[in-house]
């Protein structure tokens, strides 16, 4: 089987063009913050982003960054640490679309591009004004029960998935552990990006134990190493939360020159000393 | 033993409206619930299974995100919680904002599972420690989920009480109205009337919110404090400190 | 949490009733040949049973017995063995409905039973005589693109998901590697039941490596243990297929006598020869 | 070396009807579509991917099942092979049996995929051996999967070939009709009319199918035999024995 290269961060987020319609996980599933700095530091721009199904501290600083165009989520929070500050401001001086969701809309919408199919029915949602500002999504009939409505969903196929992993193997493989969502938009994705914390030897795949927990190599494009890439959110049994970085960062992200001055400690080393 | 906290009473009640309940599940950044139905789990002599979303010892899944959605359709959650920027007289609740929505003058984080979840669990409990008319609203801005459904609409679940830090209410579904069950030790009729904006049944004598008995709280303040220590380790301190 | 108590197989099988529509996988990913054996003795009649997506021995044998009146599958074939000798019979014979379906129609439906939606779309099986024939399935318009005709499937939620599993741990977590279809079984299924191969000590959810390859222990009723409980069909790495019982399966199976013989050389003992 | 066996021919032919595709499937049960797979893969140079269903070591899936059809329909399979009971002049295909369904007086095991991945999936390869008129019929007792689908109807995939024990035909899907491309060694085009129950177009000549060169049939003789061993022992065998 061919050998999926290696390329650095720069090169991985080379690969995400403006405009981009790109989904990242949830804060516990493996943010890739590493190759979103390199992503902000390129000055990408436009992007549509999917929050899977929700983010904290990524889609802010892309927000803040100036990177997004329209924001999909059921929900942008950076925890007991507050309302995400860019998020807020950019929703209030209306830069920012936001397409408001619920969490299993944006799972079913993913399946659904999983699939190959246009669209996947789901249950809830009715009477919601999260249906009623969405243009994009509709109410049918059940064809099989008359008189039971029920919403649809358009597929979500994203141009780009982008996520941290433990580790992958040299073939390409990646092991997600209980981590299925970022299976789920890594089928859905057209274009696989992933970062790891290394690389192990060996074929993940001909593991019986961990074989079943595995990101195939078919479905991604290209892998970086990023060591401490979630950082400062945490990462599995890897590392916790640096809560001190996050504090700092809602104290300047108030401002878009802190945004900034945020962004160039950060490229000075602040990860390191961290 | 010192009497019970409003924390502690709070984490009683939740228990005790958790009774019978199979499976009980617990949302991200929910830490009184998560206690609560740890001790309801307790109580149940281990017959209860609690889902705390965020713990990795009291959360089975192996499907991704999607699994508690999944099983919510499947009738495998009998019991849940939700909350609410604005909760209004409907039981419709708003996590999204206020004022005129996209424009909203207060924006917060957004409707994560409500739009879902409302309609598909039995047994939705609203919190909300917080009880002002802030809060409890005559209309809320932004329905995130509604309190009731049209017929016809698919909804096997939905609410079932509102506990918030002055009372306990419960809610009749058929009538779409919150009544008033009892109130927290400490607080009073008028001081809920005051503090809530939009109408609800009151019963001429409304009792007290009976505070957890001694062995209760013994076991809030050891074996509870304990397990949800797991997931929430600041709130397991401020609860030993209380 | 709730441990799940270990049961005889003849007790895991007196929980599926005569007519429960039934799940089973395919040959390849855990099929519980012994307590199908446990069911033909208990005498189970009219099954509705449902191929994941396809079967062999298991049907074959479920059919000869009397023990089926509907099966809904994309293929039944005991391979380089030939075709199923009772499924050809009873089809001849006209005692058996056969609802003739195709493979990712039968895991689309059940994974529609999964999200708890009525029906799914799916891409397709216009135009075949296996959508002509399926009363049930019917043909819409995609509710986003007008002249865009889709096939839409009921749901399909079994009674009972019946497999065979690697080990299962005393929580009754089932570890199941990559048989994800087991888990979609179980998902899908109102009711699970499992034989494995043994039970392990600790609590397989725990296990970071084997983790995410586990059906959790909510979705399963009840475990039996069956030593080899898929033979004479091969399971996973374990043990082969029993070349020589199948073959002797094959010759018999041309008449009632023939199966019923088989039936009892098995209760008295063949397996534990082979 | 010896001469290539029908057999190896196959093989070889397979192999090159897949130059340039990032990803070949090949379905159970498929021991000569397998070694022309793992033919093609050895020519690209490891460039090309290809999953044997029913072998562990050329199967990624860790999704179960469903993955196949998933990755079918998401545009990551570019050749699948499938066969047929019978198989007409418009390329349908019957998997099910003769006669009157479900009054089939001869019946195989099914559909299988077939009724979806011959929708999806753009290089789909014919492959019976058998080449009689009891196989390639006027017009098939039961579509399976219909060769070409009415305009409308999302069909990204469809037949690209026909090969047989006798010789490989095109098919063009504007014309709806099978092309004879090439005839195997020790057979003719008379041979192929009167075995062949449907009509096909026939240039007026037909070229001998090229045996594989020196250095592709030891590939086959080695490195292939090997390969394929792993999921199909018994093929390898008999592959080895020719």
């Amino acid at each position: 089987m061919s050998a999926i290269s290696l390329t650095s961060l720069e090169t991985l987020v080379a690969s995400i063009p403006d405009g981009a319609l790109l989904a990242v996980p949830k804060d516990t599933s493996g943010v890739a913050m590493a190759a979103t700095r390199a992503l902000v530091r390129r000055g990408v721009r436009n992007l549509h982003l999917v929050c899977v199904p929700t983010s904290g501290l990524q889609a802010d600083l892309l927000i803040g960054a100036g990177a997004v165009a329209v924001v999909e989520t059921s929900a942008i929070t950076l925890g007991e640490f507050g309302t995400a500050p860019c998020f807020n401001a950019a929703l209030r001086n209306r830069s920012l679309h936001i397409l408001d969701a619920t969490c299993p809309a944006i799972y079913a919408a993913l399946q659904a591009a999983e699939k190959g199919i246009p669209f996947i029915p789901l249950r809830g949602m009715i009477g919601t004004d999260v249906l009623r500002h969405r243009a994009d999504w509709k109410v049918i009939d059940n064809p099989f029960v008359a008189g039971d409505p029920i919403v649809v969903l358009p597929a979500i196929r994203p141009d780009v998935a982008l996520f941290h992993a433990r580790c992958a193997d040299r073939e390409g493989n990646v092991f997600i552990g209980k981590e299925r969502e970022v299976l789920l938009m890594a089928h859905a994705a057209k274009t696989t990006l992933v970062t790891v914390e290394e690389i192990v030897e060996g074929n993940l795949l001909a593991d019986p134990a961990r074989g079943g927990a595995v990101l195939p190599a078919i479905y991604v494009s290209a892998i970086a190493i990023a060591k401490r890439g979630a950082w400062p959110l945490a990462f599995a049994d890897q590392y916790p939360m640096d809560d001190a970085a996050i504090t700092r960062y809602m104290t300047m992200a108030r401002s878009a020159e802190g945004i900034a001055q945020f962004l160039a400690e950060w490229d000075g080393g602040v990860q390191a000393a961290a | 033993m010192s009497e019970a906290s409003g924390t502690e009473l709070l984490v009683a009640v939740i228990a005790r409206l958790l009774q019978g309940c199979a499976h009980v599940a617990v949302g991200a950044s929910s830490p009184i619930p998560g206690a609560g139905a740890l001790l309801a789990r307790l109580q149940s002599g281990g017959a209860m299974r609690v889902t705390v979303l965020g713990s990795q010892k009291n959360n089975f899944f192996t499907s991704g995100g999607v699994e508690l959605f999944d099983l919510a359709a499947q009738g495998r959650i009998d019991a849940f919680f939700l909350g609410g920027g604005q909760i209004d007289g409907q039981a419709n609740i708003n996590l999204v904002g206020t004022g005129d929505y996209p424009d909203t003058p207060v924006r917060w984080p957004g409707s994560f599972g409500s739009a879902y979840l409302y309609f598909l669990i039995p047994r939705v409990i609203l919190f909300r420690e917080e009880h002002t008319r802030r809060v409890m609203v005559p209309k809320v801005d932004f329905i995130s989920a509604p309190g009731v459904s049209d017929a016809g609409v698919h909804r096997p679940g939905g609410p079932h009480a509102l506990l918030t830090g002055l009372g306990l209410f419960s809610f009749d579904r058929a009538r779409c109205r919150f009544r008033l069950d009892s109130v927290h030790p400490g607080h009073s009729v008028e001081e809920i009337r005051d503090n809530t904006g939009f109408e609800f049944d009151c019963p001429a004598h409304v009792p007290s919110t009976p505070a957890p008995d001694a062995s209760t709280l013994a076991a809030i303040r050891n074996r509870i404090r304990g397990d949800i220590a797991e997931t929430y380790p600041q709130f397991a301190a401020r609860l030993a400190a209380a």
